[in-house]
């Protein structure tokens, strides 16, 4: 299995090919078949093959399968190639098992739409980019499936293409995306330019080689913008909350569990690069606080239960930052990891609720669903609990064990302090908005209408089996990472550690890609995140458990200011059409206007000369075949006389 | 001597079968002598060595191409259709020319003496040794004609159909 | 063995045959076979040359040709039905409309 | 290209056979068919002339010669005079191609044995039996009313030439005993007989080439008849027989992919011998067996090649009169009637050589003598027959399609079904099964 890595993509490859080609025709169960088989196919594969390499290299090596080379030219090319190492590992267990978790979710979800064999064609096709993006050897092919997954991302969101507002946001998705892109593929120049390779082993060596300083401080920026772009962090956070246009399981798979955290995955991967330039993970973790800060307050104020979910990913994608930023990479794998669990289950949750709705997606009209979609219910609340830190769930380990890193980070001492405070605030505010989230759609009474109320109804198995196993995993996920303070006297590891440790490469002259955490912040932390998690669950529990929206209102009332800023996302959306659409617009025209009429008129004229010339030569043109056949025969004989 | 023999028969046959297809005013008769003059030539490309070439060129012109071309020529019923001498000048330049041709062409042949290269080589021309040829150094232009017949059959097809997008824009779809 | 020279000159006749038909006939049908008639001799051109050097290039042309004039036959012969049922003749001074 | 006395000898020999058989063919066929159907439709069939109506097919031959020969004003007179020859071309030229029997090297003396005594000697008896029972039967039925004196005297020939040759074949006998071996004349001792006339390396594609010009005859005929039932015929029978040649062609093209080469006797060479199937039934290596479905489109194609119903759109006799010879009369519409069954002999034969084993007597190896040759000609004929019957049985059995059937079957069925045979045996060949 570990020279055919290939394929594991090409499973759900195969499965976009069956789909696409011949799926309108095969019908549904066919096209359920193949894109769920092929989806739990690569996971058994994927695992197999994990399988194979944890019994044949024992000190996490790098795999490297190369199918054949792409290009050489120069002395500078790559290969088709594809790696297994322990961190690949992680990623491909997640993408695998939660992508065809998703894939059997969507069964249920998607069964009454019209495009059921275009929507699993894309989401196989997503499957087998996101598999090629993280099982890719080197930064182009990553690339690869990097653009792949934007291109898929773009297509689901734009799913229900009937509509306005789908396509705009698929459309501002892969612009905003590209921005990114263009960043990553500067980045790669560089690395081409420098290291003469864009394999990932090749280019830690070199930038070993080359030692810190300007450049790779600026192969660092230059990909941690691609980052933002793919992984939605400020500035370029704009497009996912948009990208909740698209159906509710793609939102789970590609816009929390999956494709946004490839910026995470690249800056882990990339982590030697980083730890060589500290301006560039100073960048990283500062971007990654205030976003996490900034949405995690947009949140506070959105009634539409994707939108707040939306903020939410935004907001803990900005915690992985933050762990990168810090150092702490196995942090920011890990809550990557148990990110994936909770805000999927969370995701399907939020499905699981508009199906029951029938379409609904304002919490204000919802409530009380609690006893009417048990299942959804108990999953959603075990997600919540998760994401909220509460302690012993899964996001309470990763969570107070990146807040921890960034107060001990060796780094950046001063900045880390800040980091951390901004960290902890957001961390409140996340425990806020999704209890606030949690309690408006399960408690309380029903707010919509009599004929949603008799609607109601829990979801197919398809759809709720997924759920319990998210939510157990988001309950007990947390294990694979049990913080030293605890793990020492309870004589459990820190597992995922262990396992990333081969990643981090030790490195002379570098700091080691992890670092222990002083007891003292560590309980300082634990403690805060507890009482903080605690705190907003009362406080959202005071606010909204019984009262409805009433709540709501009063803020609103209260603070005008702050809650139309927060409502309105601080007027971002309207802030970029005023400072880069606008003027980009008008510069487009005025270039359309005048260069359109210089070299419009440039072109008239040249063939208004030709048109004259044309009125003189068409007397030969008669219009009868014979004439033109004579002309062309004594041509020939007149050329070979002269010719020959 | 034999060989010789034959050679002069096809080809007169040739030549007057083909002189028939241009002269003839009948279309129906001309596609039979040109099926004759094909047929010649077939055995040509057996004098040639090339009876492959041979059997081709009778199944494919003989077998396919003019049983077409007496299909379409039955079809329209065009056996009896009158073609008056127009455009002389257009007549006379067109003979002219062809004359000319003729004349340039075997005048060069003849002088030209790049035929006497001192005796043919080894030439092998069995189906294997054809079938080697196209399947590996002839490949790519045989896939491209694999996909020129497939556009052929597409434009026939469209050319030839009755309801054509065209008429039916033509008729205001009153058909 | 018959010298190559011959078969080239038997070609050159038809050649002009074929140009003598395509310039001064006027039935579309008539011209058509007159190019095929051209077709066949450059054939018989290719394979004598193959031939005489000795090598298979030139019977894989003539393949080719074949195939190209099998594809024509099939056009072009579709665009004279389509023409006949426009125009109700063939005749190709008729067609004449393609011009200033 | 040199030959020398047995040289053309032996290829006389051979044309000789193969032109006496397909010649052969029409006046057997002729009463096969009649008598077959008469059969079929419970009905006696032609029996006046000759026992069993027997030398039906030469009364037949008399008439058509003996008809007056019409030419329609408005035909073409030359195509019109020129299309029945252009028919039998191709029915006639196809058989050269095919190989017959297994070849044998001519011994160079004849030796006397027991078995040729014994054939002799029963010939002879039997030879008189039969004159003896011609006899009696021409007495028998001579006596009832309407028999006719033509009947009566050719029963009597018959039945007194069959008498008088039993005492020649029994002197023979005699002689050859006495003598003991007869030293082969005209220097053929020691030579190799391969019986085909023409055993060239392109062998099928020149069959089909040739076969592909049949429908010209057709063609011709139809259009110079000036006739538009005649027209209609020659448009339909071309229209037919370029469409069906594709699929008979490329269902042939897997036989060639196993025998890889053309050659027709390389091919039956190919399938003579056995393979065992699940290593317990021993079958003839024919091609039949691998290549089923190229077999039945190959064969329900060979329907359409020929003409014959279902596939006789050329001359459905219901919609068009008589089709493309409508208008002929005599001779040349014997013609054309001999032709459409010398064309269904060759490809019965081609049949039997591609699919059949073409002489190969299954499950016995032939020695290359003259009892092999004997044999393995046998074989070939009955196999032939075997075809040639089926081609009556189906005529009287099946109805005619529909003409847009006829084409939706040749391009969407049996053209797909053929390419599918290909994928089949380029499968099988590196498999080893074949």
């Amino acid at each position: 299995m570990l020279d055919k890595l290939a394929l594991i993509p090409l499973m759900p490859f195969l499965g976009f090919l069956l789909n696409g080609l011949f799926g309108r025709r095969l019908g549904k169960t066919f096209v359920s078949i193949v894109g769920v088989g092929t989806a739990f196919a690569s996971a058994i594969l994927g695992s197999y093959a994990t399988w194979e390499y944890v019994h044949t290299f024992h000190d996490g090596e790098r795999h490297v399968d190369v199918v054949y080379q792409w290009f050489l030219s120069g002395g500078v090319g790559t290969d088709i190639a594809f790696q297994l190492d322990p961190l690949s590992i992680v990623m491909l267990m997640v993408v695998t098992w939660v992508g065809s978790l998703i894939h059997l979710y969507s069964v249920g979800y998607m069964h009454e739409e019209d495009g059921y064999f275009r929507y699993f064609s894309y989401l196989n096709l997503f499957l087998a980019m996101m598999l090629i993006l993280i099982l890719g050897s080197s930064y182009l092919f990553a690339f690869v499936g990097w653009e792949g997954v934007g291109l898929c991302s773009y297509l689901l969101i734009g799913y229900y293409y009937q509509t306005d507002f789908a396509p705009a946001a698929g459309k501002k998705a892969f612009v905003v995306n590209r921005i990114g892109d263009f960043g990553f593929l500067l980045a790669m120049f560089l690395m081409f330019m420098a290291f003469g390779s864009v394999d990932f082993g090749a280019v830690e060596k070199g930038a070993i080689g080359v030692g810190p300083g300007a450049l790779v401080t600026g192969i660092c920026v230059l990909m941690f913008v691609g980052a933002c772009g793919k992984s939605a962090q400020m500035p370029l956070y704009v497009w996912l909350p948009d990208a909740m246009a698209g159906p509710t399981p793609v939102s789970a798979l590609i816009h929390a569990a999956t494709m946004v955290t490839a910026g995470v995955y690249l800056v882990v991967r990339s982590n030697v690069l980083f730890r060589m330039s500290p301006t560039a993970m100073a960048i990283v973790a500062f971007i990654g606080a205030l976003t996490a800060l900034f949405a995690a307050t947009i949140g506070v104020a959105q009634n539409d239960i994707k939108k707040v979910l939306a903020y939410s990913t935004v907001s803990q994608l900005g915690f992985m930052f933050i762990a990168a930023g810090v150092g702490a990479y196995v942090a920011a794998i890990f809550h990557l990891v148990t990110h994936a669990f909770f805000k999927a289950c969370l995701f399907l949750g939020s499905g699981s609720v508009i199906h029951a709705m029938g379409g609904e997606q304002d919490i204000r009209k919802m409530g009380g669903l609690r006893k009417h979609i048990p299942v959804t219910h108990w999953t959603f609340a075990i997600a919540t609990f998760a994401i909220a830190g509460f302690p012993l769930a899964a996001g309470f380990f990763s969570k107070d064990e990146i807040l921890a890193s960034a107060l001990a980070t060796p780094y950046f001492a001063s900045l880390g302090k800040v980091v951390w405070a901004m960290g902890t605030v957001a961390a409140l505010f996340t425990a806020f908005y999704m209890y606030r989230l949690y309690y408006l759609t399960f408690a309380g009474e029903f707010r919509g209408t009599h004929e949603q109320e008799h609607h109601l109804h829990e979801s197919p198995k398809t759809m709720t089996i997924p759920l319990i196993v998210l939510a157990s995993l988001s309950a007990v996920g947390g294990l694979i990472g049990i913080p030293h303070l605890l793990g020492h006297s309870l004589h459990i590891p820190h597992v995922l550690e262990h396992w990333l440790e081969p990643v981090l490469t030790k490195v002379a002259g570098l700091r080691d890609g992890a670092f222990a955490v002083a007891e003292q912040p560590e309980i300082i932390v634990m403690a805060g995140s507890t009482i903080l998690a605690l705190a907003g669950w009362w406080f959202a529990k005071s606010k909204y458990a019984t009262r409805g929206t009433a709540a709501d209102e009063a803020f609103h009332e209260n603070m005008p200011g702050l809650a139309s800023t927060w409502e309105n996302k601080y007027w971002v959306d309207e802030l970029y059409d005023a400072i880069v659409v606008k003027p980009l617009h008008g510069f487009s025209t005025i270039c359309w206007k005048v260069f359109d009429a210089i070299i419009d008129g440039l072109l008239s004229l040249a063939a208004y000369f030709i048109a004259a010339l044309g009125d003189i030569i068409r007397f030969f043109q008669t219009g009868n075949v014979r004439n033109y056949a004579l002309m062309l025969f004594l041509g020939v004989v007149v050329f070979i006389w002269v010719y020959v | 001597m034999f060989e010789y023999l034959i050679f002069f028969t096809f080809a007169a046959i040739a030549v007057i079968f083909s002189a028939i297809v241009v002269i003839h005013r009948n279309p129906v008769v001309s596609a039979l002598a040109l099926v004759v003059s094909f047929f010649s030539l077939a055995v040509m490309y057996v004098l040639l060595d090339a009876p492959f070439m041979a059997a081709l060129q009778v199944i494919v012109y003989a077998g396919a191409i003019m049983v077409l071309f007496l299909f379409v020529i039955m079809l329209l019923n065009l056996a009896h259709t009158e073609e008056p001498i127009t455009r002389p000048i257009q007549q006379f330049l067109g003979i002219t020319a062809a004359a000319s041709f003729a004349i340039t062409i075997i005048y060069y042949l003849c002088k030209a003496a790049v035929l006497h290269t001192g005796g043919p080589a080894e030439f092998v021309s069995d189906a294997r040794a054809i079938g080697v040829s196209m399947f590996e150094a002839y490949i790519f232009p045989f896939e491209a004609v694999s996909i020129l017949l497939l556009a052929a059959i597409v434009g026939a097809l469209i050319l030839s159909q009755r309801t054509s997008a065209i008429t039916e824009a033509k008729d205001g779809g009153a058909r | 063995m018959i010298p190559t020279s011959w078969f080239l000159i038997l070609g050159a006749i038809l050649f002009s045959l074929g140009v003598l038909g395509v310039l001064t006939r006027r039935n579309g049908i008539t011209i058509f076979m007159s190019i095929e008639l051209m077709v066949n001799a450059v054939n018989l051109t290719f394979i004598a040359y193959a031939r005489e050097l000795g090598s298979l290039h030139g019977l894989m042309w003539v393949f080719f040709i074949m195939a190209v004039a099998a594809a024509e036959a099939a056009v072009g012969l579709a665009i004279f039905i389509a023409l006949y049922r426009h125009r109700e003749t063939i005749d190709v001074d008729e067609a004449n409309l393609m011009h200033w | 290209m040199s030959f020398d006395t047995p040289d053309i000898l032996l290829n006389l020999i051979k044309i000789g056979i193969v032109l006496g058989l397909i010649l052969n063919v029409t006046p057997i066929m002729v009463w096969v068919e009649r008598r077959g159907s008469a059969l079929i439709q419970d009905r006696p069939g032609p029996n006046r002339i000759g026992p069993l109506g027997l030398i039906q097919a030469m009364a037949d031959a008399a008439k058509f010669i003996l008809k007056e020969d019409l030419v329609p004003a408005q035909a073409h007179k030359v195509l019109y005079n020129l299309a029945p020859m252009f028919g039998l071309i191709p029915a006639v030229t196809t058989c050269a191609a095919i190989p017959f029997a297994r070849g044998f090297t001519i011994p160079d003396a004849f030796t006397y044995n027991g078995v040729i005594g014994a054939l002799l000697v029963a010939g002879a008896v039997a030879n008189f039996l039969f004159g003896v029972i011609a006899l009696r039967v021409t007495a028998h039925f001579g006596a009832k009313p309407g028999a006719t004196r033509f009947n009566q005297w050719i029963g009597k020939i018959v039945g007194v030439a069959l008498i008088a040759t039993a005492p020649v074949l029994f002197g023979l006998f005699a002689w050859f005993r006495s003598v003991g071996s007869v030293a082969m004349p005209l220097g053929l001792g020691g030579r190799y007989f391969e019986p085909i006339i023409a055993d060239v390396s392109i062998g099928i594609l020149l069959i089909f080439a040739l076969s592909s010009l049949g429908v010209y005859g057709l063609a011709t005929a139809g259009w110079a008849s000036a006739n538009k039932f005649s027209m209609i015929g020659a448009v339909r029978a071309s229209a037919q027989m370029i469409s069906y040649e594709l699929a008979l062609t490329l269902s042939a093209v897997g036989v060639l992919m196993s025998a890889g080469t053309l050659q027709l006797t390389e091919v039956v060479y190919r399938q003579s011998g056995t393979f065992v199937l699940f290593d317990m039934i021993p079958l003839p290596a024919w091609n039949v067996f691998p290549m089923f479905v190229g077999f039945i489109v190959f064969w329900v194609a060979s329907f359409a090649e020929t003409n014959r119903l279902p596939f006789d759109f050329a001359e459905a006799e219901a919609e068009i009169v008589a089709g493309y010879h409508t208008e002929y009369s005599s001779m040349k519409f014997a013609l054309f009637f001999m032709a459409e069954y010398m064309a269904m002999g060759t490809i019965s034969a081609l049949m039997a050589t591609l699919f059949l084993g073409g002489w190969d007597v299954p499950y016995w190896n032939e020695p290359a003598t003259f009892v092999g040759f004997l044999a393995s000609f046998g074989a070939f004929l009955a196999k032939t027959t075997f075809f040639l019957m089926v081609f009556v049985w189906v005529r009287w059995t099946v109805p005619r399609l529909k003409y847009d059937l006829l084409m939706k079957l040749g391009w969407k069925v049996f053209l797909p079904l053929a390419l599918l045979n290909m994928v089949i045996v380029a499968i099988l060949i590196p498999l080893g099964w074949i």
